[in-house]
């Protein structure tokens, strides 16, 4: 298996029907994901594209199907039940690629994953994708390259853009994750790293972070205390002016938390490679590649 | 979303919490008759969504209603951090015996809320967490159960020895969790919270932050919304669907996803140059929003370069080019316009725009490097 | 508490479900004009707190408002399971295309409250169960989360396969839940759920026990009792307090605490007799829940012997003797009275009886034995 | 220690300023029972019987005090927030005396005890005694003999009358337990059972049940899988009418459960003996002991 997702990574889609959910699913299963069921409430009995069964609940779908991933695009006011619905019915792991997912919902469903022992990604991300085997979420697949650097990032274009300038330097990925960059999300930079430093593919990891809270900063820490794998990382925001808002809930400066600048520092303190320009990850990559 | 102080006020009494009352005026006429109303002697206070109204001469103090009309015209006008004030809030003074801080706030590194209470009222909470931090206790609510009786009860006797205040403090505290709850808050703020000459325990002055995702179900929340305070684009650009922030530089950046939108800035300025705006024309988008966003830009006198950075996921790049192509044909842009579109849909994206004689780069550097240049 | 039907109906209603129009009546007048009102074809119900009211001829169907007199004549006044019948629902006829059940209730072995759903509509929730088990889904509700939507969604879709069908279920199924929760009630059920020929779901049948424990929080729901249906011997020891039920025998059992109350009258029972009543009057007594306990009995004319067994703990044998030595001044006795007590003060109890002229053993045997000889 | 308390017991009492609470601080206290502190809100500094510190909080009251064990004597009304209050303080053990307790608070405050996992005795029972050690509740300790007779019972004053008949036969016991009856409890008969059967002083156990729910017939089952010490059981409720309510919320027959008949059966057919006359639990008792 690769981080999270793998060959036997059987994918239920909520929301298989809807506009995103659909255009992605197509794409999925172009990538070679196994798209083993959707979810439409009221829509059971159905399939879709006359291959995939739909079903009402995800209770059911999982109970067909076997799927042991869920992968949500529904209303982000449907999102809070489309998770729990999911945690309660015994997948392994959940990606929701819903934004605009009210905070206050989603302090109950974290609670209720993290009961539950599900992996949560997201929500608010692009899901991740093993090059060359599977992706769950809505990452391109025709930018991604196999090889053995872990991505790992809370934005959602950026780590395209990021990927992509890999790729065209000849730089392979073992799985790039986009953890989500709302305030409260399930998996974080630490259970990410903590997957690439046991996964035998990946020799490297970028780390792509943004302004707002602490996570990078805890995440730095977490690499000088217990990984031996080189890391490296890029921030973005370093000229948002303070006290405003870009566009992620989770981007706000808070007095001296969470600038570009005290990330970059911390990340520098803890033996993390700091780009300046997202470009400059791939010099910083092949040379940690070359050191590794 | 942050709301004023006399809505947040309100909140609050319609949770049950003993707020003084208090009128809101747009005029010095009004705050001369509203002071009469409330006894003359009284407080006016600036309604903006900033810090530190207090120091920058915000609030003041008035024996009269006379003395009251001209603190109004002092206030009223004047500018606080850059935002005009347009509203007071009048409300009597009240005898302060003693003035504590109550906040809940959502605790991201514990994924939960968490109850902040400082007998220590009256001053910025970040001020007593730097110079007394012991004096502040915290509580975090775990979701599940929300706020136990006991807790609240516990946080009360904190705060105050006297058991009828401690009482009517935890009352607050309950009344005070379910606001913030029921309006969908990130940020409650009493402070202070006083107990006056008579020992009743009121709220002073509220604040609150909403969270801009849990609206769609609270619009009488969204109506709080002061659509005189922010920037007219601004505004515009929420009703598209857009996040946009004005920027004093030159070169427009419109890109999809915030976090790249902030890379393209960096690297704006990386290159030398300035940029003009945050623009974040979001995941799925239609070709709608590409037009708005260029409507937007062309609005802003200062820039002379626009830059499209869109790297196709959800977003699909035939949308966007279909957008952008439809935009020109409506707008008469007259600075130059650099495009970078790759990823979903790119083929599709990039012969439409030559088509309609754009050109589009691939290169994120590049294309940067090329709209700043531009701009010169 | 049981509640009635009517009663029920009334509280689904406020809580936003869907529940035919119907009418209470009390005479024959009252039906004929409710049935008028209601367009004449309607069914008449009567409104008693015991099960099988249709088997005993309880509910009758009328094609217009003469038949629903005739009905009402027959019904009112009519006894079923030993209680008369004072109340009468009337309610229009539905065009019922499919009826479904379901019920909330505390469930004890999984400590939580379990909602339970089946097809197989308008027949006892018992015989479902054995009949056809397979049909009923139950679903225990997680105290800390609340019903979840996808819950209550997934409960309406496995009822009806029509999805509008299955999402009106699912809204009456949370709105059940609120309804159960909000009066503290113990079993909440819909029997039938009828899918009517216009395709709307509606409660026609609906039962609500609530918890005796939260109605001092319930005002309104206490209200509800219906005090016509209750023995009032029953009803004045509730307000003194007491734990009371009349039986048909002759030993009258006045005891402290339900479990030695029932072992009380297993061993009257044992020893020949038969009791009189079941009688607790609980912990923390004070003298005057005695009195009231010694005027009930005493109120019973079958009762040849009054039998006190108290063993004291939180209850002390001090206050109980005050009682007895109170009550048999006020209230004039003619049956011999049997003194059990031992426990805490015991010394004290004893002394005060003594004093007064009654004996006290100390064995439950002995004393059970004499008060049933006694009553011979 | 004895089962649940003994010499390092360090009670705080929850309402020990109230009627029934302070009448049985002093008679705990009297029976040697550790009363280290007490709670009333608004009374904290104050001194109990110019001895007993009070608090306002339980929380201050552990910390200050070392108390592991808490008993609560508040009104019904107020109950449930008192056991949140002791489980959350982190002592080990909460009896909780107080009737009448709402079961829609029971369902939520049962969650929270066994997820803190704190032991919660009651609520509606009497508490529980190790005879010539420590008392914690309202069980008189004048009844008790110290011994190796294990006292289990849902019941509160039919308990007292088991014991009294067990001491004045000369038979005393190890620890008595009341389990109260209301529909939901925290400790039962098979957590009650399951420590007599592993605590070295008990020899054999007397069961005390009443009409009502299966917890009986749970606890049959229980003995005749796991234990090795003889029991012997006496039911409640052999004469009361079906359908009516007999003052426990428990004690209601519902359908074809919970008769004293059906219980009694169970405790047959499981080998426990079973007792027509709680006198009759003497000989039982005398013979149990004489076997093993």
């Amino acid at each position: 298996m690769g981080v999270f997702i793998g060959p036997e990574t059987r994918l239920v889609v909520q929301g298989i029907t809807g506009r995103d959910g659909s255009f992605h699913t197509r794409e999925m299963i172009d990538y070679g994901t196994k798209v083993v069921a959707g979810v439409t409430p009221g829509k059971g009995g159905q399939r879709f594209d006359d291959d995939v069964p739909v079903f009402n609940t995800v209770d059911e779908a999982v109970k067909e199907t076997g799927a042991n991933t869920s992968v949500i695009y529904v209303p982000a006011s449907f999102a809070a039940d489309a998770i729990f619905e999911a945690a309660e019915s015994e997948v392994d792991l959940i990606v929701c690629i819903t934004e605009g997912v009210p905070v206050g919902d989603m302090v109950r469903v974290l609670s209720y994953v993290s009961e539950r022992g599900v992996r949560l990604l997201g929500p608010n991300c692009p899901g991740l994708i093993v090059p060359g085997c599977c992706k769950v979420g809505i990452l391109p697949g025709q930018i991604v390259l196999d090889g053995n650097v872990g991505v790992v990032s809370r934005s959602g274009t950026l780590t395209y853009e990021v990927i992509f300038q890999l790729t065209r330097a000849g730089i392979g990925q073992s799985a790039c994750v986009g953890i989500g960059g709302d305030p409260l999300i399930g998996t974080d930079f630490v259970d990410c790293l903590t997957a690439f430093e046991e996964d035998s593919e990946t020799a490297a990891i970028a780390m792509i972070g943004e302004i707002g809270g602490t996570d990078e900063q805890v995440a730095a820490e977490f690499v000088s205390a217990k990984m031996n794998k080189p890391v490296v990382g890029f921030i973005a925001g370093q000229t948002a002016p303070p006290g405003r808002r870009m566009g992620h809930a989770g981007a706000i400066i808070s007095g001296s938390e969470g600038t570009a600048l005290e990330k970059m520092r911390a990340f520098q303190e803890n033996g993390i490679g700091v780009a300046e320009r997202p470009a400059d990850l791939v010099g910083l990559i092949q040379e940690a590649l070359s050191r590794s | 979303m942050n709301i004023h102080e006399y809505q947040a006020r309100q909140i609050l009494r319609d949770h049950g919490i003993s707020v003084p009352p208090g009128e809101v005026a747009t005029s010095t006429d009004e705050v001369l008759e509203a002071a009469k109303r409330l006894g003359g002697e009284v407080v006016v206070k600036a309604q903006v969504h900033v810090g530190g109204r207090g120091k920058a001469g915000g609030v003041k103090l008035a024996r009269n209603a006379e003395e009251a009309r001209e603190a109004a015209d002092l206030i009223l006008g004047m500018e606080i951090k850059g935002i005009e004030v347009r509203k007071v809030l009048v409300a009597p003074i009240e005898d302060i015996v003693s003035e504590a801080y109550l906040g809940i706030v959502l605790d991201r590194p514990n994924q939960a809320d968490t109850i902040m209470v400082s007998a220590e009222g009256g001053v910025d909470i970040e001020e007593v967490a730097s110079t007394m931090p012991d004096s502040i206790r915290k509580l975090v609510i775990d979701p599940r159960y929300g706020l136990l009786n006991h807790q609240a009860a516990s946080l009360g006797h904190y705060l105050y020895d006297e058991v009828g205040a401690a009482r009517q403090a935890a009352s607050v505290i309950a009344k005070l969790y379910s606001a913030y709850r029921a309006v969908g808050a990130t940020l409650a703020e009493i402070n202070p919270l006083i107990v006056n000459d008579r020992g009743e325990v009121k709220a002073i002055d509220a604040k609150m932050t909403i969270d801009d995702n849990a609206l769609f179900r609270l619009p009488d929340i969204e109506a709080c919304r002061d659509l005189d305070t922010e920037n007219s684009s601004e505004v515009r650009a929420r009703e598209a669907e857009l996040s946009y922030i004005h920027l004093d530089g030159d070169v427009a950046c419109c890109v999809n996803g915030a976090g790249l939108a902030m890379a393209t800035m960096d690297l704006v300025k990386f290159y030398g140059g300035e940029p003009a705006n945050f623009l974040d024309i979001g995941g799925s988008s239609n070709p709608d929003k590409v037009v708005c966003a260029l409507e937007l830009i062309s609005e802003d006198p200062k820039v002379r370069s626009i830059l499209f950075n869109i790297f196709g996921g959800i977003t699909r790049c035939d949308d966007v080019a279909n957008g952008i192509v439809e935009a020109t044909k409506r707008i008469d842009i007259e600075v130059p316009i650099t495009i970078r579109l790759t990823g979903t849909n790119e083929d599709i994206g990039v012969e439409i725009l030559k088509k309609n004689g754009f050109e589009a780069l691939v290169d994120m550097d590049e294309a940067v490097k090329t709209a700043v240049a531009r701009g010169r």
